[in-house]
């Protein structure tokens, strides 16, 4: 129940695979991202509400042949600028788009997780994505109207990061919530990865918590959210955000960073010894 | 942030000001980050304290002491009074018609407030491909009253548009670092955003020179009132604001 | 916004209305309920996934008209008697049945929540409900396959109890959530009664928090959920439900005691006093 | 409760030792109230401490001390591992197939399985209005082992329902206070409740009597293994155990 996070990377995670990392701005599954690239998945199709640079960087490795999203972007800084190039020029290879609203992803997620093949809501009306992408319409048997619906999202692998689990596996995280809960129970395997294993979950307000037998692997990954923010543990690294813009921006400064910071570590751990380092030497 | 002429604020302090001014204590408002945020929460440090901010990560009734740095920040589920997941947030509270007031910005807009925030260019080659939609098709049908801000140019201002991510039919007010847009109806019947004010120091013919189409412009054209020094104080009391 | 629950219910509820009070063995809106019996409301549609004694009340009192629901009994005791005599005799008077399985009914109202006109589930599938309830078949229509749909519960009015509210109506309620969310957003207007009013509000794990502005009016009603419980405040009255057998079985006894401490009482307070009145008498 | 002749155990402790050997280690159960809940709270004290405890009222993972009186007694959410909504646990753990055992009850069986929790006589004038199906129908579906507890008698095990609440197709056992029936092929290749095995002191003949349908036997009848001492104590500690 409690692996490594490279060994459940390499028996949960199919090059083909379709695969959530999902976290809503909180609570970003980066360490588990970064396994992917490690181990050189291929062809994934990566679903994700609000890809940012994890999913860039997961694409600009080539890692993914198709991404279902609905907003792709660097929260507050700008473009993605590997997803970008994919979508633009296809590099390292084209990427397929399948492109919702956040209302239409929510409640796909919500749907794959209640075991229904779609989700229904009103949406997708007018404007030109009905055309580009999966949604039909339903009409409600009792009084005619017609609502969209979307399929449901079922991955092959739903992947969360959390701040704890204690020593039987069972999950809670806390603060924003996001889509999570439900992304673990739409998939039909799951990882996990937390900042600490602990005794005893404490009850805590507005906590979600997500039973062991519901997940397939518990990994231990502190500091595994790193752009993004683990309440109660660390805040989000604004300045990386920045930051990345510029490493983003140019393939070979992207390639040479992913090498020295994924590529030639180990684990989170190496990951963040790297960032640490190379400040060091900057400074 | 560029300034603006002699005056002692910005452009962007213009905006969010006089979208700030269309809030009201009893509004609960979908919030999105940057300037939206910024006019939201300066809203509830002027003239409407009690003035609901919803973002669309769950947090239901953030109160910012600063002004978050992603719609996911910290800070607003710490200061909600309730947080609940996306999907319910969608569901029960948007689609649920909870909300009553929705900003969005876009990198296009047209003269019926159609947006567009997918493409450049064609859908299938575009030359810029944009975030996307996020939640703005169901927030501009899903909310009485949609707000925009977007600075004004030939490039946002468009003729037709590139991709339409969200129609505009509860557009009801466009603050550009211009002047002011609202849907009037013209001589011929239909509906379309007329500048209806301008900033001090702006000019219509300025805003005409900064659209993609031929800009009507109100009879009745005002000049919006430039920031209080109470408002100016507020504002920035929270973009100054830094993390503790 | 917050007001005496008389008021409330006078300006809120009325005569024909459709009425759900809520509460899934926890924090039933008993209160409210015999409120609605002082005031004399009448061909009510009474919605509850649960209808225990305070429906029992309410129908063996000639308030209701129809009853909506999944599942009508004395938790851990038998039969509502009121209830049956309504059914099988008609006394006061007949009562329709609008019959659902407790999946079909929580996604009513989770689709009234959501403003939806029809909840999708996989149920009613065989059996004889389908053919005696409002049900209807959707097609997915992305796989074919068939489910089975409820139209949504838009109640006209939802009432509630919860725990606490703040001084500006904002409720708290902790638990055993059951449906009680749901019914508020998915109703016109809605009622909620309160153990206390706070200064603030404490954050608390398993809370759910409804905002001032999606409730009508608040009231504070303390120990107005008994005989169910209310977490943090009072235990369940196991022997009321034990005693009320006994009580419910004969219509005369029933009315005897329906008169004393509900119609012959003030409020909430006089009822509870009255029973404390009662217990001296007998002991 | 009656007495079970000279043995030292009641009808209803074999009733609830023999559901609670059926279930294991690795079961997440969906539990109601009375004889289901004595039967899964006696497994997790006896050869099943990891089995899940999953109450319709939407706590999980429930430990309680004491045996609760209601489906949403306080003590199932002050011990489970997490608390969720009834649509909820309708929708992502009943629906979405994370629970594989349910126990179901009913005022009438048939020789399929199916329940009868709504009615006696006809729907529209019933002799006897039952409290209804609650949780069953999807329960009775959407659960891969049904385990039935229901008291035999001619009156309960009848030959055709008055009213179909819930399907049979995934009842797995009917415990009994006579015996243990399990759904077999006959000949003629129908599956139907057979009785299996004989609770000691019961006959098969007592059986057959108190079945309202001709009760087939298996050639390979057993006798029910008794409560041991140590089921005993378990299942009586959780009986006596009062509100603190």
């Amino acid at each position: 129940m409690i692996v490594p996070l490279s060994d459940a990377v390499a028996e949960h995670v199919h090059d083909g695979d379709v695969v959530a990392l999902e976290g809503f701005t909180h609570l970003i599954p980066s360490a588990a991202g970064h396994e992917l690239i490690r181990q050189e998945r291929r062809d994934l199709t990566l679903v994700r509400m609000t890809p940012d640079v994890v999913y860039d960087q997961l694409i600009g490795m080539g890692c993914a042949r198709k991404l279902v999203f609905s907003w792709g972007g660097n929260p507050g800084v700008g473009s993605l600028h590997r997803l970008r190039d994919a979508v633009e020029k296809g590099w390292p290879q084209p990427l397929e788009l399948e492109e919702h609203s956040h209302a239409g992803m929510a409640a796909a997620y919500a749907a794959g997780a209640a075991n229904l093949p779609f989700g229904v809501l009103r949406g997708y009306r007018g404007g030109d994505l009905p055309a580009r992408t999966r949604v039909a319409t339903v009409v409600c048997p009792f009084t005619g109207e017609e609502l969209a619906a979307v399929p449901a999202h079922r991955p092959d692998v739903g992947v969360i990061h959390a701040q704890q689990a204690d020593r039987r596996g069972n999950v809670q995280l806390w603060g924003i919530a996001g889509v999570q809960k439900e992304t673990v129970l739409a998939s039909k395997r799951s990882i996990v990865t937390v900042e600490e294993i602990v005794d005893e979950l404490e009850p805590r307000p507005d906590a979600v918590v997500l039973p062991a037998w519901v997940i397939s692997a518990v990994c231990v990954a502190p500091r595994g959210a790193h752009p993004s923010y683990a309440a109660g543990y660390y805040d989000r690294d604004n300045e990386f955000y920045v930051a990345w813009d510029t490493v983003s921006r140019d393939r070979e400064t992207f390639l040479a960073w992913m090498q020295r910071h994924v590529l030639d570590t180990a684990d989170v751990d190496g990951y963040h010894a790297s960032l640490v380092a190379e400040e060091t030497t900057a400074a | 942030m560029s300034m603006n002429g002699d005056r002692p604020y910005t452009a962007d302090e213009m905006m969010a000001v006089e979208a700030s001014r269309r809030l009201t204590d009893d509004n609960v408002c979908f919030v999105g980050i940057g300037l939206p945020s910024l006019a939201a929460n300066l809203a509830r440090r002027t003239h409407a304290p009690g003035c609901t901010l919803v973002y669309e990560s769950g947090t239901i009734g953030s109160k910012p002491a600063r002004l978050p740095l992603s719609i996911g920040d910290g800070e607003l589920a710490e200061t909600a009074d309730a947080v609940v997941s996306v999907p319910e947030m969608f569901a029960y509270w948007l689609q649920g018609r909870r909300i009553d007031v929705g900003f969005l910005g876009a990198a296009q807009i047209d003269r019926h407030g159609n947006l567009n925030s997918t493409v450049i260019g064609p859908y299938d080659a575009p030359s810029v491909r944009l975030p996307g939609g996020g939640g703005a098709p169901e927030i501009a049908l899903g909310v009485d009253d949609v707000f925009v801000m977007l600075r004004q140019s030939k490039r946002t201002f468009v003729d037709e548009l590139d991709f339409t991510t969200s129609l505009g039919d509860n557009v009801r007010v466009v603050v550009t670092d211009l002047g002011i847009l609202e849907p009037r109806p013209s001589e011929d019947g239909t509906v379309e955003l007329t500048l209806t004010s301008v900033h001090p120091g702006a000019s219509a013919d300025e805003a005409r020179a900064a659209t993609g189409w031929d800009l009507r412009v109100a009879d009745d054209l005002a000049e919006t009132e430039p920031p209080t020094e109470n408002e100016l104080t507020a504002l920035r009391a929270l973009e100054t604001k830094g993390r503790s």
